[in-house]
């Protein structure tokens, strides 16, 4: 119903060495999901994949290793040109 | 009243109790558990799970963690709960030369205990560490030192008393004890059940004391307030958990005790850190006298985080979740109170331990475990022995 | 910020907390601070494209976001300092005189130093467990409404929703606003829990709501590709093989919201747990203060309940804040707190409120308690409004719906409003004194058809777009209907269109005769469509086809 | 759903079961706080914040009380994960 809001710049991040095009203002969360990217890391002990859940900085669901650190909340940081995300964790 | 019979019955269900209770029912020794709150949640809930030898002061102490540690190796293969057993070896942290003479003359009068410890270079250290920062002046190294999750260890010597047949009452707390002669007759509870025992054992840690004037016997045990961090789970960053010099200078230098109770609004933190197999890091600790105050505060909080940064600089990209602390419960000479009481037959203590709770809950529970058995300890434990409080009030 | 004391310190900027800061500034209160942890202020706010309920001072029929935006103005015109990115982590010295916050940011930690301290911090989302309940695409509803409402991006294309409270409904509205097929909302219960005219709002728009059904299993190997539905009894158990597999790629879960009430327990402060409320709830005073002197609360973290009720208690909470702080007299300060307690008590009124009233006055009766019973002038007023029972209500219950004996020619409005809803937007967006509500206003709405144009101004203005024109006169066969429109894309005059019943089924096909739409219905446009007669009372809304080429 | 059904993650921090919670009572937990230290549900990054409703409801259904009975877990400072850099300065 809104629309898009005004222009915005666009910016580059990087996902496991795929570029992913994002708009600034956007978390890193919003970004990625909006990209089809749905799997964000897997859990330690099950090995299950795990994706955003509550948008807020509280579950922990969407973390990922961004730039280099692990357990970053991506729903709660912007994205940032030339930003490197990794998937966090082993897959089963 | 609705009643029990027992042959012995356990005050505190912490690890100390627990491991009372594990012991005697071991050895078919019917017993009563008693733990007024639930499962972990006082002192043995709130501490971390170093076991750490080399802190001991050589003498009666550390031949009591020696004697543990041999304990804890039996224990990991009978006990069928896993509890995270694991001989990690430790390090105490060095950062002057002061404090490299203090340690000095302390590692060698522990080898002269026998205990296998060594002062190793900073380089040598950062080869079983790497996370460790470079501005050490060297650490002391022992091979023996181990981590264990004490809540697995609690909640596994609870089950093993249930499974060997013993009465574990959760919930429930001793009100009164019945002494006829200078004999131990019966236990009352709160529930209003009356459970007539041979023995009682008061393992009741932090408040060993109230359960002590229940007979008459002084147990002059106080709660120490240590505070601790945690952060969130991280890659192994720490095989080899740690301490720093402070922590032992506070042990071993009664100087330090009293300066440190004499000036309550300077916080003191002894640094314990380490990292458990579910990968979080546990860091302490402050020792305050607060009553039982069981709050966390902002000053420990960044003092135990400053002084962790300092020594392992990388955990700084790190988050903290939690913190917490727990009541440690200390005696006024630093030694722990093992032994039936002068003056009340079959009124057996084992409290105290400040610290050493986990490194030396299994040996305490054998002790106790022999003295109601067969009269007497496996071996003297004379410095431990409660008599040496008699007559004098806790202050 | 470091060495300055507070007189107020409000933690969380949503509705609750930014009219409370605005109300004790207002008042005379000197350094006041908003404090959130979010990027941007307004709380849930921004995330609500919908308008709302409530009077004309709670904003009634005016979109969430719009509302954040006027508060916020509000707030900087007042000189109320705002801090973002600032997470509280704690607070220390609760129960002094000066209590201490800390906060934290990406890289640093503050103090923050406060005579008063105003704890605004919401709600939590609850969820449920089921096999796959962890897989991605399975979010909280506001999650949903976070990608969509805040970064425009679909939580996924085809989504089922778990929950017909109003949240549940309203975001499965803005699903479909955003171009997402809702493929079902699922209710355990066996009525819907939300208001009637949310649910039409997704009903007329084909969406299926299924009651006594719950979710059984997502299912998906890296993310959710199928959700089971499963039925259950009256007892809540699963009904043996009613199974019902729907295609889904993401499932949101609406089941309820637990008062975020971490810093108040933190601080010590009394709670107890209310099932009306949403769970633990503190103790407070008629006035909003907790058991802790010196630190008040406001909104949803007092009791899940609505944000009209969260502005009317940001208000009363700020009032008492300036009155503590000596910048209002008691007088003062009780004779418009209790005003103010007679209207949240008109938002608690009838079947949805009454509940939530009971709850909320035994909270009261319990902090009393707790405090030994002190009463003193501060609680009279309080004692004053229990007796009067105030609003007794039950005025006019007149069921709105045309009457047999109506033979007006010309347009005239249906009010499809059947529930007792705290709102009177329709009342005072009529411009002929043809639609009344009256005190309170859970009252239905009751139209003097006298007096009703026809105008359709309404139909934009009712924020449960339950009100529709309908002239049967229109032309011999035809009828027109007008009706609330807030899809895109918006049909143009002339165009051909599907019309759709009360339950989304296909009615008849109607032609565009009107579209209208003005700066003041924000978004809602009016359009009038011609219809056969016989089906005026049924069409209720219209599919409009995408066009080719644009 | 059944005891033992079908594994399903109550904690999804600590990723603890269901059936790990139930053993927990089953051991003698009464309290969150209890099973939050047996099976450490709770005890990760966001401190129980989605689970202790969960748990709380399994905790009412084993032991017959009511959610109104079972109380709380005292919340701890920091109430949200604090990156130790911002600790960072002199002693």
């Amino acid at each position: 119903m809104l629309g898009r809001f005004g222009d915005q710049n666009k910016v580059t991040i990087h996902l496991d060495g795929k570029e992913i095009e994002a708009y600034d203002g956007d978390s890193v969360a919003a970004a990625l999901w909006g990209s089809d990217v749905k799997v964000f890391n897997h859990s330690l002990r099950f090995r299950e994949p795990r994706g955003p859940a509550c948008m807020i900085g509280l579950c922990n669901c969407c973390d990922m290793i961004v730039d280099g650190i692990p357990n970053v909340r991506t729903c709660i940081i912007p994205v940032r040109n030339g930003m490197k995300l990794s998937v966090q964790g082993k897959t089963k | 009243m609705p009643e029990l019979k027992t042959e012995v019955v356990v005050v505190g269900g912490g690890l100390i109790g627990s491991s009372i209770a594990y012991y005697l029912s071991e050895r078919g020794i019917d017993v009563v558990l008693l733990e007024k709150s639930g499962l972990c949640l006082e002192t043995s809930g709130a501490c971390s799970g170093m076991c750490f030898i080399q802190s001991k002061k050589p003498g009666p102490t550390l031949r009591l963690a020696l004697k543990g540690l041999e304990e804890y190796d039996i224990l990991r293969k009978e006990l069928s709960y896993p509890f995270e057993y694991r001989q990690t070896g430790g390090m105490i942290l060095v950062e002057n030369n002061s404090e490299l003479e203090l340690m000095e003359s302390f590692v060698r009068s522990q080898k002269e205990n026998g205990l296998d410890v060594k002062i190793i270079s900073v380089k040598e250290a950062r080869e079983k560490c790497p996370s460790l920062t470079e501005n050490l002046v060297g650490t002391t190294y022992s091979p023996l030192d181990c981590q264990i999750d004490p809540l697995n260890l609690n909640v596994g010597l609870i089950e093993g008393v249930k499974k060997n047949g013993g009465t574990i009452l959760l919930g429930v707390s001793a009100e009164k004890i019945g002494v006829k002669n200078g004999e131990i007759k019966s236990v009352e509870t709160n529930e209003g059940t009356k459970i007539a025992t041979d023995f009682v054992v008061n393992a009741a840690g932090v408040h060993a004391h109230e359960v002590g004037a229940m007979v008459d016997v002084n147990v002059p045990v106080m709660p120490k307030r240590g505070q601790v961090i945690v952060t969130e789970k991280l890659p192994e960053l720490l095989p080899v958990p740690m301490l720093d010099v402070k922590y032992i200078m506070a042990k071993v230098r009664p100087s330090a005790r009293k300066e440190a109770a004499s000036k309550p609004e300077k916080l003191d933190v002894g640094l314990a850190i380490e990292q458990t197999v579910a990968g979080t890091i546990l860091s302490g600790s402050t020792r305050e006298l607060v009553g039982y105050d069981t709050g966390v505060t902002f000053q420990a909080m960044t003092a135990i985080a400053r002084i962790m940064l300092r020594y392992l600089p990388v955990l700084e990209n790190f988050a903290m979740i939690r913190a917490f602390s727990g009541l440690r419960p200390c005696t006024p000479d630093g030694y722990p109170i093992i032994g039936e009481a002068s003056t009340v037959r079959r009124f057996v203590v084992a409290a105290g331990h400040e610290g050493d709770g986990v490194a030396l809950a299994p040996i305490t529970g054998k002790i106790v475990s022999e003295i109601v058995a067969r009269g007497a300890p496996p071996f003297p434990i004379d410095e431990f022995s409660p008599k040496r409080f008699d007559g004098k009030q806790l202050s | 910020m470091i060495g300055r004391i507070y007189d107020m310190t409000v933690v969380g900027s949503g509705p609750a907390g930014l009219t409370a800061a605005i109300e004790s500034s207002r008042l005379g209160c000197k350094r006041v601070a908003v404090i959130d942890e979010n990027f941007v202020t307004g709380g849930q706010l921004f995330k609500q494209i919908h308008k709302f309920f409530g009077s004309k001072d709670h904003y009634a029929g005016i979109r969430g976001f719009r509302i954040g935006e006027l508060l916020l103005k509000e707030v900087s015109d007042l000189g109320v300092e705002t801090v973002t990115n600032a997470a509280i982590i704690g607070m220390f010295d609760a129960q002094a005189d000066i209590k201490r916050l800390v906060t934290a940011g990406a890289d640093r930690v503050g103090e923050i130093l406060s005579k008063k301290v105003l704890v605004a911090s919401g709600a939590m989302e609850n969820t449920v467990s089921f096999p796959g309940w962890t897989l991605p695409g399975v979010m909280g509803v506001g999650a949903a409404q976070t990608m969509m409402n805040i970064y425009r991006v679909r939580p996924g294309q085809r989504v089922l929703v778990l929950g017909a409270g109003n949240v549940g409904l309203i975001v499965a509205y803005q699903m479909l606003q955003a171009g997402i097929e809702v493929v079902g909302v699922v209710e355990a219960m066996s009525r819907i829990g939300g208001y009637q005219v949310h649910a039409d709002k997704i009903r007329r728009m084909g969406v299926p709501i299924l009651l006594s059904h719950t979710v059984k299993e997502a299912i998906g190997k890296e993310y959710v590709e199928k959700v089971v539905v499963v039925e259950l009894d009256e007892n809540q158990k699963e009904v043996p093989r009613s199974e019902k597999p729907f295609d889904a790629d993401a499932l949101c879960l609406a089941v309820g919201l637990t008062p975020n009430t971490e810093l108040t327990r933190l601080a010590g402060c009394k709670h107890i747990f209310n099932r009306e409320l949403g769970g633990l709830v503190p103790l407070h005073s008629e006035r909003m203060e907790t058991t802790i002197d010196g630190i008040y609360v406001a909104g949803d973290v007092a009791g899940i309940e609505e944000a009209s009720v969260a502005i009317d208690e940001g208000r009363l909470a700020g009032t008492s804040v300036a009155e503590d702080l000596g910048m209002i007299s008691s007088e003062s300060a009780a004779k418009t707190s209790k005003e103010r307690w007679i209207r949240l008590c008109e938002l608690r009124s009838e079947s949805f409120g009454e509940p939530r009233k009971r709850a909320k006055i035994s909270i009261v009766e319990e902090y009393w308690k707790v405090k030994g019973n002190q009463m003193g002038s501060k609680k009279r007023w309080f004692t004053e409004i229990n007796t009067e029972r105030a609003p007794s209500a039950k005025a006019s219950r007149n069921a709105p719906s045309i009457k047999s004996n109506d033979n007006r020619k010309g347009p005239r409005a249906i009010i499809e409003c059947y529930q007792e809803i705290p709102c009177n937007a329709c009342e005072t967006g009529c411009n002929f004194g043809a639609i009344k509500v009256g005190f309170p206003m859970t009252n239905l709405p009751d139209l003097d058809l006298d007096r009703c144009k026809g105008c359709g101004i309404c139909v934009a203005k009712c924020p449960g777009l339950a009100i529709f024109v309908v002239d049967t006169s229109y032309s011999e066969k035809e009828a027109t209907v007008s009706l609330p429109y807030e899809m895109l894309p918006v049909p143009e005059v002339g165009q051909e269109v599907e019309v759709l019943g009360k339950l989304g089924g296909f009615v008849c096909k109607g032609k565009v005769i009107r579209v209208v739409h003005t700066k003041d219905f924000d978004e809602t446009r009016v359009v009038t469509i011609s219809v056969p007669k016989e089906c005026a009372t049924e069409a209720r809304f219209i599919r409009v086809a995408k066009r080719s080429g644009k | 759903m059944n005891e033992g059904e079908c594994q399903v993650v109550i904690c999804r921090c600590e990723e603890v079961t269901e059936e790990e919670i139930r053993e927990a009572i089953r051991k003698g937990a009464r309290t969150f706080s209890e099973i939050k230290k047996i099976t450490r549900a709770g005890m990760g990054i966001c401190q129980g914040k989605s689970c202790q409703r969960l748990v709380n409801r399994i905790l009412a259904e084993m032991t017959g009380r009511s959610v109104e009975q079972l109380g709380f877990d005292t919340p701890r400072p920091p109430l949200r994960p604090i990156k130790l850099a911002v600790f960072k300065g002199t002693d």
